[in-house]
């Protein structure tokens, strides 16, 4: 973890209340998809965490959607401006765990992501393509204005599906509407979702939210009960394995 | 030169920078970050009998210059600190830390002190009788002079090290407090802890946090916790340590001036992991550049007569 | 269209939002910028009986996201202002006003009150038992239940207005006093006052106030005044004017949420003068976006058993 | 009064630690020499008040030394930076009052200044010319590096003395050792200063400072007694007539 100014090279709208910011700074530290930034807002005490949706060695690229102030004011900031971020955090998606599930049956490999919580998958399913991996992919949104990348993941993956919930977009539903309850799933998006995917899924890897305080593991303010014990979602999270996981 | 060194209960520090309690872990995120010999002391994440999980998240808001939290004391429980993370502290820190202390009866903070006290490591016990977030525990030993007195002499008569009472802010009176826990036998005076306060999600019509109400920390509450430690140290003939707000080497030297022996960095640690660091590099300049050449010769400037 | 109407003890309020006490004046100059009219209704500034010029300079020190005041009262008593302040004010603000008065006697506090509830420019009087900067008087009053509830008695029995008793927040237990107030036969209640706390000037090696320590307020201090008119809420069956630290729309419904009939904005209006108007104006927005119809129905949100 | 968006169109070092900003915006409801403005700086809570050097059509000049934490972030503003001001407060030099006293004993004007008091003597000494006034001009600093704007009074004034406390420039000395006793004064400086010149002054006006919670009259935070009662300085001030004061 560093903490370094970053210059906003990219910021603009990709659907509904929902931002794509690039920012110009050091990339080499990040190890895994599923990894997170905390970003300083000018005006907002705490730094406001989001994940890395994918990084090049030149940038580190984020999209968010408006919640509340911080992410408000992040969507008015302009090409040039620096912020200082604390990069990078958590643990992220470990791509291993899956393999020997993986060289048993490669077909139920799922990516599914829901709202914001695709973004990071995003970034994962590129590594997974390095590797040679080639997972299903499910994404789920409101209704067809809050879509995004969904162009980028078809570029890169071979069986991408899109559901909304009102229809407005690819079929009417949730993402567990269409899994087959077998998959090792790769997921990010709200709770309830993950909730949901976790119920259907054979085994896999969940990407959390929480309230952070620092980001890095010091006050226990994004703390959350595992199987394992008390887990800080900045550290041993944001991404928790099936098996961990409690309700 | 400057000297940048103070004495507290049988401790040099190098320097008056300690990170608070609660805000820096057993040490070990920021050992990876910097080398932490650099600090005066450190005081321990807060520690009970047995491991505590703390309350239902979330459990941070964001307040003004400042948050709220209600943490309520998650820690693995006194053994698991003295067996494991204070010798894994060892290997990082070289100097004495001060631990932490909390409990839900007399008994347990006796009992916790007594466990610790026993580690070498440990220079100082911190007992924290102002944790807004626990019930029946915590604050409430801390809100009257009567209850304080008594948690200070229990943990003083088993206690193998020298035992400051951290004291809440949410009182009438601090001074009077401060001055049973002095007459009881305490060491010195941690102060202050949090702040009582709340934020409400109107969208969801509930308070942000599930435990409602929390403590609040950070920059916000320095002009309130200057003023304790100036009554207190006023009031009373024992070492206070200045806590509340501190996140820049002028706030140390206010803090000082109004009384305070040593100082501590809470909430500060998590906006930047660096600051105590920042904090110890620019200290010696600005007492320089402030004609100060030792701290002890400022101690109190704020109400001694010159 | 929703409804910003708020009732307090005899007054129909078209919208929540009263200027806070001592820092609008007696509305004069805000009369110059913007049309009054649109407000609540109006604190007026503390006054005494006798003329006061209040304590040395200097009095006001900045602070993280507030600041302290340790103005001491100034006013130019009370026939001065019901005889000039109050007539010129009612040629610019057509609604009633609050008055607030402070003493450093009870038989101040209830001469004051009496002279001026007799104005019928005046719907309540609001009684200041939380100054923190005057000695002797105001906030010695606020700080046990038995001295509030004896201001409370003294200045009911006399006042031809319903009598808010105006809270400190430098207390252990803000519903206690509030619950003797309310025994006493106080109206309302309004809260929070300012907070001690005092910044030193590492150059001089002094307090920067002369008076020594003052009152913080400002936004660093909504969490503590939003858990304490909470609390307060909670604990009484009376109409708790919310203030402290409230400088947006947002805020005021925060406030609502937790328990306050109707809200005061203090120090923003020192900040930015037309805060008034643009919550005033914001706030319908805010409260159709939030689904809300009017502010009864929302009132004590945070705690109350939906 | 007003609060408006300045827009910064200079901002330079024109001595030791002090710095002439030039602000553009509305300067029409400005009325005399002498009233100030109170600005805001990103991170600090109260608005800094600054005499008004002078004004133009289109921008208002203020000189300020660093003096804490405001000031020093000032300093490094950048051109085409935006500050919101409030505009123009206070009531400024009365230049009617010194007229009968004029008419009798011209040569007995005195604009005296010591430090950044000197700023807003400036405007003054330019509105006095427009009326043909003539006044002699002692401007004091601490040494030679903290002279500024001597050749700027030079240009419109044709009796300007400047000392120092060092001697390093001009005159060894204080304003006050030049003053001949029996002068009308338009002074602004520091307190002691001030004080010097009020005692050896036949009458005149004197420029104060105080710790000010709103500039504008509402918070009583910056009142002073004088002969009159107690006055703001930000709206019955912060010029005070020679015969108000107390000390
Ligand atoms: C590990 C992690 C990764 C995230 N990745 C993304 C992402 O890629 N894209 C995206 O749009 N959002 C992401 N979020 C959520 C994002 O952090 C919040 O939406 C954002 O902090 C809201 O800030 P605000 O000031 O707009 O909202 P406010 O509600 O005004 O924020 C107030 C406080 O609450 C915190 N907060 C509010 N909502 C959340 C939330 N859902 N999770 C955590 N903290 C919250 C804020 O950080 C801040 O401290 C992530 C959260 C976490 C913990
Ligand atoms: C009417 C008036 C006109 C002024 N004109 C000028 C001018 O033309 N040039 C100039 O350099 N300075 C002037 N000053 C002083 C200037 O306002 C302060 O130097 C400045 O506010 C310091 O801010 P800071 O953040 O750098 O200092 P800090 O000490 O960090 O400020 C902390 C607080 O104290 C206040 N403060 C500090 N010093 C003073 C002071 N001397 N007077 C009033 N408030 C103070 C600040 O405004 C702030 O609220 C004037 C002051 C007043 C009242
Ligand atoms: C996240 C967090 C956890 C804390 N935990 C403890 C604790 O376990 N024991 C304790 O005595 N104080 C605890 N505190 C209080 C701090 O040690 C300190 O007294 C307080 O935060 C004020 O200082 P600050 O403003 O510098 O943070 C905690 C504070 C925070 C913010
Ligand atoms: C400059 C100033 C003067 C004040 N004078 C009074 C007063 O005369 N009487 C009173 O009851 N409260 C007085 N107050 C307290 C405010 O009315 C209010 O309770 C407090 O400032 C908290 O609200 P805020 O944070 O919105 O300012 C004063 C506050 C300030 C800042
Ligand atoms: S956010 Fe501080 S420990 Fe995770
Ligand atoms: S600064 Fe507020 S009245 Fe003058």
């Amino acid at each position: 973890m560093k903490q370094q100014d970053y210059e906003v090279i990219e910021n603009r709208l990709i659907a509904k209340n929902t931002y794509e910011m690039k920012l110009m700074g050091n990339t080499g530290e990040i190890k895994r998809p599923g990894q997170f930034i905390n970003l300083e807002v000018k005006g907002f005490f705490l730094k406001r965490p989001f994940s890395i949706c994918y990084r090049t060695r030149e940038y580190i690229c984020i999209v968010y959607k408006i919640a509340g102030g911080g992410t408000e004011a992040m969507s008015s900031m302009a090409v040039g401006e620096k912020l200082s971020v604390l990069c990078p955090l958590g643990n992220g998606y470990d791509m291993e765990d899956c393999c020997s599930l993986l060289l048993r049956k490669s077909s139920s490999l799922l990516i599914a992501g829901g709202g914001t919580g695709t973004a990071p998958l995003y970034g994962l399913a590129k590594e997974m393509l390095k590797k040679g991996i080639k997972p299903k992919v499910i994404l789920g949104f409101g209704s067809k204005d809050e879509v995004f990348y969904e162009e980028n993941f078809r570029d890169i993956a071979s069986d991408v599906t899109v559901v909304t919930e009102d229809g407005s977009l690819g079929e009417k539903g949730l993402v567990t509407d269409i899994m087959s309850g077998d998959e090792y799933v790769f997921a990010c998006g709200p709770t309830s979702m993950l909730k949901a995917v976790w119920e259907k899924s054979a085994g896999g890897q969940f990407g959390f939210e929480s309230r952070m305080g620092c980001g890095f593991g010091a006050c226990m303010g994004c703390s959350c009960k595992t199987t394992g014990g008390s887990k800080r979602i900045c550290r041993e999270g944001p991404i928790l394995k099936r098996e961990e996981i409690l309700w | 030169m400057v000297n940048t060194e103070v004495y507290i209960s049988g401790l040099m520090l190098e320097n008056p920078i300690i990170p608070a309690s609660g805000t820096f872990g057993y040490g070990r995120e920021f050992a990876e970050l910097y080398d932490i010999n650099i600090l005066g002391s450190i005081a321990l994440k807060g520690t009970t009998m047995k491991r505590r999980y703390g309350n239902e998240g979330p459990r941070i808001a964001e307040c003004e210059r400042g948050m709220l939290n209600s943490i309520g004391l998650q820690n693995p429980g006194v053994d698991a600190v003295t067996d494991e993370e204070i010798p894994a502290l060892s290997e990082v820190f070289t100097k004495k830390v001060i631990a932490n202390v909390c409990g839900f009866s007399i008994e347990e903070y006796a009992l916790c002190a007594e466990k610790i006290s026993r580690s070498d490591k440990v220079g100082i016990i911190e007992v924290n009788i102002s944790c807004p977030n626990v019930s029946g525990g915590g604050m409430a030993f801390g809100t009257s002079p009567e209850a304080a007195g008594e948690v200070t002499k229990a943990v003083k008569a088993v206690s193998k090290k020298p035992v400051y009472m951290k004291l809440s802010p949410n009182v009438t009176d601090i001074a009077a407090i401060a001055k049973a826990c002095e007459k009881a036998g305490a060491d010195g005076l941690s102060l202050i802890n949090t702040l009582a306060g709340m934020r409400v999600d109107i969208k969801k019509r509930k308070p942000v946090l599930t435990n409602k109400s929390g403590g609040l920390s950070g920059p916000a509450i320095f002009p309130i916790a200057l003023k304790m430690v100036h009554d207190t140290a006023k009031a009373v003939n024992i070492p206070v340590m200045g806590i509340g707000g501190i996140s820049r080497a002028s706030e140390v030297l206010e803090m000082i001036m109004a009384g305070a022996h040593a100082v501590q960095i809470g909430t500060a640690n998590l906006i930047d992991p660096w600051v105590c660091r920042k904090i110890i590099e620019e200290l010696p300049a600005l007492m320089e550049r402030s004609g100060i050449d030792d701290l002890d010769g400022i101690r109190g400037a704020a109400w001694k007569k010159q």
